[in-house]
């Protein structure tokens, strides 16, 4: 098993209580492996059925691995501008 | 070409000084502002919270590419963070070009894939004490839950 | 909303600082300048030439029709008259409105119309002492007599 | 029969080596009518066969009348912007 914090921000890190969340997913896991970890560990999230996640500062899609060392973030529906 | 996030107030005089050179015939600028109202409650002022080692990458990644369609390097663009009282410039887009057709194009073209892409949110202030945090030009009413206690674990 | 024909160089900041109000979300801005080339030529500066009052009531009539095509009241254009050196602005226009989409799309209605009914010329001084008259993004080569001798009886 | 003197821009101004040209047309006579007259007082002017012309500040068509009130404009292909 490996240990992620994953990052929140603005509703998700509202909604969560904090702007990050501390999961363990097993050697080799997907992104979409960590975002399953979140929904269990941080259930008041009520994430999206497929939330955007950033690996490393870039989009990352559900079937791209993620390691211990990569930073992984949720993004929330974005509004800037 | 530049992109910045930035804390303090943007100098539009100084994008557009930054983007001139001799061989453009146009600049566009595109300015957004915080406004006093968004479907129809009356705001006091707008945080902007950015994942910002990312917003800084898109950013630059949104430059890159229109510098590469729309064949020009004469681009800036800055991106506000932080709490921004009404009528303060939340995001300054200058594109020169020797002609008019993609000087406008770039600059629409940037706004658009920035709203779309950039990893930056705003939570709402309104004069009624409460705060929200806005989906695509839209307050977060519907679909999640409201968020008018919410402090920005970021900011 | 204010236009005009203006003698001496154009102040962006005053421009966007006039066109802003708390409820405007977005401003556009367009300024053309002078280029240091044109066909191919190299290009000194460019002296504008108006039909004052007929330009000052199209600038006009155009900000009024965009006014109520674009739903804004925060409208100025400004156009230069006179000789401007390389990099000078000749035209500026910004408008703003609570929307960006209109914003925009205003801006370039106003710049379009503009180079398509506003009677001003531009005379081209080229770097070999040579001048031309400018027609439609084009020097007046084709169609009519070269008028690299004419003095411009208006200036 | 009216005397206008028909002011000249640009390109038209430089070809004709003044800033107006003076006509006289009949009582009656349209826009066509002193875009003829100035076709036979400035010959050098070599206009397009048929120019843009303003009356009193605004675009006139041809069959527009004119009187000798009126401030009468030859208009080249503007160029502004």
């Amino acid at each position: 098993m490996i240990t992620l914090d994953v990052l929140l921000f603005a509703s998700y890190a509202d909604a969560a209580g904090a702007g990050r969340v501390r999961v363990a997913v097993a050697e080799g896991a997907r992104v979409t492996d960590v975002v399953d970890a979140v929904r269990t560990a941080a259930p008041g999230l009520a994430l999206p059925s497929r939330p955007l996640v950033a690996v490393n500062h870039r989009y990352a899609k559900g079937d791209d691995p993620v390691g211990a060392a990569d930073e992984i973030a949720l993004i929330p529906p974005v509004a800037g501008g | 070409m530049r992109t910045a996030l930035v804390g303090a107030p943007i100098d539009i005089a100084a994008l557009v000084a930054e983007v001139s050179a001799p061989a453009n015939g146009a600049l566009s600028l595109f300015i957004g502002t915080v406004r006093n109202e968004n479907d129809g409650r009356t705001v006091d002022g707008i945080e902007y919270n950015a994942y910002a080692p990312m917003a800084e990458r898109e950013l630059a990644a949104l430059a890159r590419e229109a510098s590469e369609r729309f064949d020009t390097q004469h681009i800036v663009i800055e991106h506000r963070t932080g709490y921004l009282a009404l009528g303060e410039a939340s995001v300054a887009i200058a594109v020169a070009h020797p002609h008019r057709v993609p000087a406008m194009d770039a600059t629409r073209w940037i706004i658009e894939s920035l709203k779309a892409r950039v990893p930056i949110w705003k939570l709402e202030h309104y004069t009624d004490g409460t705060r929200q945090w806005v989906v695509q030009g839209h307050s977060a009413v519907q679909g999640s839950a409201k968020m008018d206690h919410g402090e920005d674990p970021h900011a």
